[in-house]
């Protein structure tokens, strides 16, 4: 078990927080709203265990979602819904697979609920396997161990920093990038012991941004939710609630200029890209750097000090925010007009124009 | 009656004033102290409430009172273990001192509230959030009021019903002391900084003693203090040191955010760290609140579960100094009675 | 060259005369179409009669001051009527010695200077006169010089300060008899033409009697008349010809009106700055003492005045009884409150205009005596025996009458109530309103139009039951002092049927400051800036008063008096209506119910 | 563009950092007795107008705290000014005064902010 290193001023009280994260052997959890929003993200992780860190991850085609947005929104009851973890869990125990890594929040916070409600009321437990069965005819083993990507990311950061060319410092200047993190409400604010230094002071994503040399910024509002909540964006009248959420959180942290924002989730990770630019139509107001700070997500910050492609490999193009003011600070080489041309070489379209506001020099 | 030994546990302003009481009652004290002097938590206080009296004075007198009573005071011993040794009490201490009484009474007070477990105060985690123990040590010390910055707080917030009033911290019952100190600090700091801003927030303003409502007119009218009902949620250190935090204006019924350069944390009394020591060793037994428990609530209050073995201060429930005293004085004419119609 | 000593006296007299002609033609100007036609007509009836002679008794004798206070009365008596006559009598004097009945303005001013000669007829009698009435007016400089040093000879407790203005024309104004005395005497030594007093200085003077002396001495006093004119139109003594201007307009009829006119300017110029307002303002007993009208009116002059200071008067209308000008302290300062509050707008779209049940008898509580449920009570009970059919308009809910509003200056607000109230008053039907507060009454009757509905204070009505013997009472042994709420007593002139009803109940006493003299309880709603610890000041003065004479009972007629004496520990205070439901004997049958207020506010509203 | 104002971003959040305190500093300097408001509520109870309609004296002496002028200027017209609210406070407020100040200060603003 690694022993706990408490590097940064926040000193107490994270000893009980401290989580087993599995070494290897994982079995990967897809995330509904990542692989369609940020697919490369998904991809880049797995190719960073794979080729980088040499661990084993598998990624079985014939996993489904785990139908957390529609328990959380009230369509799916909690018994369907814990038997679609049952079926995730059955396709593990068939490849003989103990560790998950899981790739989404909400589904982390949702395999979470599941795996204490089976250990809390046993006969829920007899209850899916009985659904399971008679749906599928699969039978299935609780899991070893449940990590998110961002723990396993943290956990070999050490490691990543050591292979990655790149540093979180601004090249100029000489100065560690400053970053402010946002950590997914599923990942520590349901179950505090299962987050990396539980859920009033995170470690998960510090513990990253420290390690490849950057600056993590406390900003009053960082444990703020971002908004997303899959009630306040499903429904028109009220996505206002959500978009509310997120401005408090750039209001917070406008004074500190963060150079980017830090997700682990992709949830928030799509709406603090998306919620800037509706801000900005809406009030003309820019957060942060030139035209809206980048909004990255863990995966994609690791690729991107190991020196993958922020275009072809990472897919940094789909993000609202512009991210090429971050790459120049890092020094990242890539080619601005490779953005939209597609893995053939051919063009893929562009949005009317990337950033907050559209640009008028 | 004159050959009783009395052990007295604990050398607060409770025990010393038992001890000094039954000594002149011509019984034999012992006042076993586990510090190096006598005094207990008014050592590091700065004025008392409601009439900014000097605690210093205070101790000093009880102090003297103690040693012409002609009381044995026994410093740096602490009481691990009271064992009844037939009519008499065997008290062992950390060193395997042994000491013998006829009856012991238990003044070993209170523990001030550890604020750094409601982590979400940020007390411990950044420089400008001090308790009001923190408060009147540097008061005491420097006899003023500096950010960590070392600058003067143009505003500060005073947080009630810290660690008191709280399920989540395992303190459901009221500490009593806290809101009238909050009001008494509030003063003190207006009267050294004038046009410091100072913000109290309060769930209900307990000011149940004489003259305590009128120095909360007094905080209002003539210091301008703010009141705002409303519990602090969370508080958050901004880059340069101060502490944004947010409430509910409940009175509004609307979330309310502000940025000042001090919070002071009003920390509730938990049952002292001896008496659970002493609890799991024998058979005295404590109530729903980790206080010791009284033979009768009423009419007994100094006498604990156990014959022979009294208690005083705030070892039973959070007290004012005042009221500990008056406390501790009772416990005497309790030993006293217990002693007298005990037959030899 | 000697005619140069009538230069600074004629430039200043012509100066004044400049001055005094152009304000009053501005102020006159001013007033509405409807008033100058109040004021020509005037002019033309007996009321130019009344005119004169209060501007006689007033003017020159200041009979009112002679009432208040003889020393005060004298000195400024002998001062004003002094000198008209000294004016007349040196015309008469003039006309005689030159026979002709037009002469220069200046000659009388100057005559002994002029007139070296002694052979003209009734010449000895003439100088003698003069003499007197110079003696006369000298009596008064002289006790006005005391006065300014030692006040409380004139048994005043306070006097204003002087202003810069002031005190040039005070200088000026002391400086003019007694120059005219010495150079009298000068011209008396020198050509005999003096009386008893000119001709013994003349003697005094012996060898220092010289031509140019006589010449200086009488420049001089030409000088101090001229500083004098001149410097009257910025003084305090501006109020002497303002107030001639004030009588007349004022017996023509003209009113003040809701916002400033020239007829406030003339009744703020009246005003002599005399300080007889300030010895009875209560507020002095609280400490305030930049808040009374004699202030007031200064800065309405000197358009200064703050709304800490417009808005801390009682409205009690002492002053006013005080002022021996007669200026309308409160109206005034009421007009000023409309002023400073023009802009403040209020809406009460929510009043609403429900049907009024039909009764014969409307009683408005107000708003109150809702904080006084005796007073209440007794008078449903007193309805219960009159076996009326009673309608209490507010019990449950109604606006206020609007009289808080007006006094604090806001009257256009105050009208959308007045209106919603009178429009369920006269949609009741009934015949009668009764009210048993002052406050309201005095809207109720004066501001109201309520068609035939007769607006009834309670201690009328109460007293008319008693003459009706609806009711018999129990006269007891109790010592009542009775309290004169300001708004019934100098506000409406109320006082005797309140006495009337006591009587029936118990002993009335009489005390030295009752009815126009009545202290003020402090309560008062016309105060808008008076804090509570300074109300209680004010209101332990009347207690205090009062216990001198060792009240069993103090009974008033407002629920306002009564809320803040029952205040003061240790006094039984009454309303006369529950002092009349004790005294009831307890034979007579109620008759009728009184009928519950229908109210169509829906109640999910209110929550 | 598509029209986004739908989303209406806003907060509830009162913020002490920077509030409208112009009419409460204007108050507090002519009647400080406002300082000891410990919000009871005696006075909404025996409001005339709160008797009508659902004014609330109380909220009024709140809002002047929080710097909620717009809000302050609508709801301070239906004060009828009859003075209950003074005769029954239980710190001695003068509130009549205190609705005096407020529309006072209102006045004077908008004099300031348009001078026409």
């Amino acid at each position: 078990m690694n022993e706990p290193d408490m590097e940064t001023k926040t000193k107490i009280r994270w000893s009980e927080y401290n989580k087993e994260i599995a070494n290897d052997k994982f079995f990967y959890l897809r995330s509904c709203i990542r692989q369609n929003f940020n697919p490369g993200a998904e991809k880049v992780f797995l190719s960073i265990l794979q080729n980088k860190l040499g661990k084993e991850v598998y990624d079985d085609p014939h996993h489904t979602t785990c139908s957390g947005i529609g328990y959380h929104s009230d369509i799916v009851p909690f018994e369907t819904f814990q038997t679609m973890v049952a079926r995730q869990f059955s396709l593990m125990t068939e490849r003989g697979y103990k560790n998950c890594a899981v790739s989404c929040i909400t589904s982390f916070g949702g395999y979470n609920e599941v795996l204490s409600t089976w250990k809390e009321f046993p006969e829920e437990l007899e209850k899916t396997r009985e659904n399971l069965l008679k749906a599928t005819g699969r039978t299935f083993e609780i899991p070893e161990n449940l990590s998110h990507a961002c723990d396993i990311i943290y956990k070999f950061r050490k490691e990543i920093a050591a292979q990655a060319p790149y540093r979180l410092i601004n090249k100029e200047t000489g100065e560690p990038l400053k970053i402010v993190d946002h950590i997914g409400c599923h990942y520590a604010k349901i179950f505090p012991e299962k987050g990396v230094g539980g859920s009033e002071y995170s470690r998960v994503l510090t513990g990253m941004i420290e390690a490849w040399g950057g600056e993590a910024v406390d900003y009053p509002e960082r444990r703020h939710c971002c908004g997303f909540g899959f009630r306040h964006y499903l429904i028109k009248n009220n996505r206002s609630y959500s978009i509310s959420a997120s401005r408090k959180k750039f209001e917070s942290m406008q004074p500190y200029q963060p150079d980017m924002i830090l997700t682990n989730c992709p949830g928030c990770n799509m709406f603090l890209d998306r919620w800037q630019y509706a801000l900005a139509q809406i009030e003309g107001k820019v957060y942060g750097g030139k035209n809206g700070i980048p909004v990255l997500s863990h995966e994609e910050l690791a690729a991107l000090v190991l020196g993958y492609d922020p275009w072809k490999d990472i897919g940094l193009q789909m993000h609202q925010m512009d991210v090429e003011p971050l790459l120049d600070k890092i020094g990242v080489e890539y080619d601005p007009k490779l953005k939209f041309t597609g893995v053939k070489g051919q063009y893929i379209n562009e949005p009317e124009f990337t950033g907050c506001l559209a640009r008028t020099d | 009656m004159n050959n009783k030994h009395v052990a007295v546990i604990g050398g607060g302003i409770a025990g010393m004033e038992a001890a000094s009481v039954l000594a002149r009652q011509g019984l034999k004290v012992t006042l076993i102290e586990k510090q190096a002097n006598t005094g207990g938590k008014l050592n590091d206080w700065d004025h008392l409430f409601p009439d900014f009296s000097s605690p210093e004075v205070l101790v000093n007198s009880l102090a003297t009172k103690t040693k012409d009573s002609g009381v044995n005071t026994v410093y740096n011993t602490e009481i691990s273990r009271i064992e009844r040794a037939g009519k008499r009490f065997e008290l062992r201490a950390n060193q395997d001192a042994r000491f013998y009484a006829d009856a012991v009474l238990v003044a070993s007070g209170f523990n001030v509230f550890d604020a750094t477990i409601k982590e979400e105060y940020g007390y411990g985690l950044f420089g400008n959030v001090i308790t009001s123990v923190d408060f009147e040590k540097r008061m005491k010390k420097h006899g003023q009021l500096h950010t960590i910055q070392g600058t003067d707080p143009k505003r500060v917030a005073i947080i009630h019903c810290v660690g008191s009033r709280d399920a989540k911290v395992g303190n459901t019952y009221c500490s009593k002391v806290c809101c009238i100190t909050g009001i008494k600090q509030a003063i003190e700091i207006s009267e050294m900084l004038p046009d410091c801003e100072v913000f109290c927030f309060y769930m209900d303003l307990r000011l149940y003693g004489s003259k305590f409502d009128s120095l909360y007119l007094q905080a209002q009218k003539r210091h301008k203090i703010q009141f705002i009902r409303g519990r602090l949620s969370e508080a958050a250190e901004r880059a340069d040191k101060s502490i944004q935090i947010k409430a509910e204006d409940t009175l509004q019924g609307r979330p309310l955010r502000m940025t000042v350069d001090m919070v002071i944390l009003l920390v509730g009394m938990e049952p002292g760290a001896s008496t659970s020591q002493l609890i799991q060793k024998n058979q005295m037994t404590v109530d729903e609140n980790g206080f010791l428990k009284s033979a009768n609530v009423h009419c007994a209050r100094n006498q604990s579960t156990q014959e022979g073995i009294f208690m005083a201060g705030t070892a039973i429930c959070p007290m004012a100094v005042n009221e500990t005293i008056e406390n501790a004085r009772s416990a005497t004419t309790e030993i006293i009675h217990f002693f007298e119609n005990r037959r030899p | 060259m000697e005619k140069l000593i009538i230069l600074p006296f004629s430039i200043g007299f012509i100066y004044l005369l400049g001055i005094l002609g152009f304000r009053f033609v501005k102020w006159i100007s001013g007033l509405s179409r409807l008033d100058k036609l109040r004021l020509i007509h005037s002019l033309k009836t007996r009321r130019f009669f009344d005119s004169l002679q209060e501007v006689f008794m007033e003017g020159l004798l200041h009979r009112k001051i002679f009432l208040k206070n003889p020393v005060l009365g004298y000195m400024h008596m002998s001062l004003a009527f002094g000198w008209f006559l000294l004016i007349v009598v040196g015309h008469f004097e003039v006309m005689v010695s030159r026979q002709s009945l037009i002469a220069p303005i200046y000659l009388p001013v100057f005559f002994r200077y002029f007139e070296t000669g002694h052979s003209f007829p009734l010449a000895g009698i003439f100088s003698f006169l003069m003499d007197l009435l110079l003696l006369f007016v000298l009596s008064g400089v002289a006790l006005a010089m005391l006065k300014r040093f030692k006040k409380q000879l004139f048994g005043m407790k306070k006097t204003t300060r002087l202003k810069t203005g002031d005190r040039i024309a005070l200088l000026s104004l002391w400086m003019i008899f007694p120059l005219r005395l010495l150079a009298e005497g000068m011209s008396a030594g020198l050509y005999g033409n003096g009386s008893f007093l000119t001709s013994t200085l003349g003697h005094i003077f012996g060898n220092l009697n010289s031509e140019t002396a006589n010449l200086s001495l009488w420049t001089a006093y030409s000088c101090s008349l001229g500083f004098f004119f001149a410097a009257l139109p910025n003084s305090r003594y501006m109020h002497i010809p303002t107030e001639i201007l004030l009588i007349f307009v004022r017996n023509a009829g003209v009113k003040l009106k809701k916002r400033n006119n020239t007829y406030t300017n003339i009744q703020v110029f009246s005003c002599s700055r005399c300080g007889l307002c300030l010895d009875n303002c209560q507020l002095s007993a609280a400490g305030i003492n930049n808040t009374q009208s004699v202030y007031i009116l200064k800065n309405i002059r000197n358009h200064n005045l703050s709304d800490e200071q417009l808005f801390n008067c009682l409205l009690c209308g002492k002053c006013e009884v005080d002022c021996p000008v007669g200026i309308n302290t409160i109206d005034l300062r009421i007009t000023q409150r409309i002023e400073s509050t023009r802009q403040y707008n209020s809406s009460y779209e929510y009043l609403e205009d429900g049907p009024a049940p039909k009764a014969d008898t409307v009683y408005f509580a107000g708003c109150m005596t809702h904080l006084t449920p005796g007073i209440i009570a007794s008078m449903k009970k007193l309805f219960q025996l009159a076996g009326e059919n009673v309608w209490f308009m507010d019990e449950e809910k109604a606006p206020c009458c609007g009289r808080p509003l007006m006094l604090a200056g806001q009257y256009e607000a105050a009208s959308k109530l007045i209106a919603n109230n009178t429009r369920k008053i006269i949609g009741s039907g009934a015949k009668r309103l009764v009210v048993s507060c002052p406050i309201c009454y005095k809207v109720f009757k004066e501001d109201y139009e309520l068609a035939n509905v007769e607006v009834v204070f309670h201690a009328e009505y109460i007293l008319n039951l008693i003459r009706q013997q609806i009711i018999t009472l129990k006269k007891g042994a109790d010592r009542i002092i009775y309290h004169d709420p300001c708004e019934l007593g100098r506000g409406m002139g109320m006082f005797e049927p309140p006495r009337e009803v006591l009587r029936a109940t118990g002993k009335v006493i009489s005390i030295k400051n009752e009815k126009q003299m009545a202290h003020c309880c402090g309560g008062s709603l016309g105060n808008l800036k008076i804090s509570q610890p300074e109300r209680s000041l004010l209101r332990n003065q009347a207690v205090e008063d009062y216990l001198q004479y060792r009240p069993d009972v103090l009974a008033t007629a407002c629920p306002m008096c009564k809320k803040t004496f029952s205040r003061h520990p240790g006094l039984k205070v009454q309303d006369i209506s529950e002092t009349v439901v004790q005294a009831l004997q307890s034979k007579v049958q109620p008759k009728a119910v009184i009928k519950k207020a229908k109210s169509n506010v829906l109640e999910a509203e209110l929550i | 563009m598509n029209d986004l104002s739908f989303l209406k971003p806003a907060s509830r959040q009162i913020d002490f950092d920077n509030f409208d305190d112009r009419l409460l500093l204007y108050v507090l300097q002519y009647e400080p007795s406002f300082f000891t408001c410990i919000s009871c509520g005696g006075c909404t109870a025996t409001c005339s107008a709160g008797n009508l309609t659902n004014f609330n004296v109380r909220k009024i002496g709140l809002w002047l705290r929080r710097g909620e002028t717009e809000k302050l200027s609508e709801e301070i017209q239906k004060c009828m000014f009859c003075g209950k609210c003074t005769l029954v406070c239980p710190r001695d407020i003068n509130i009549r005064n205190v609705i005096l100040l407020i529309k006072k200060r209102i006045a004077m603003l908008k004099n300031e902010n348009s001078p026409a």
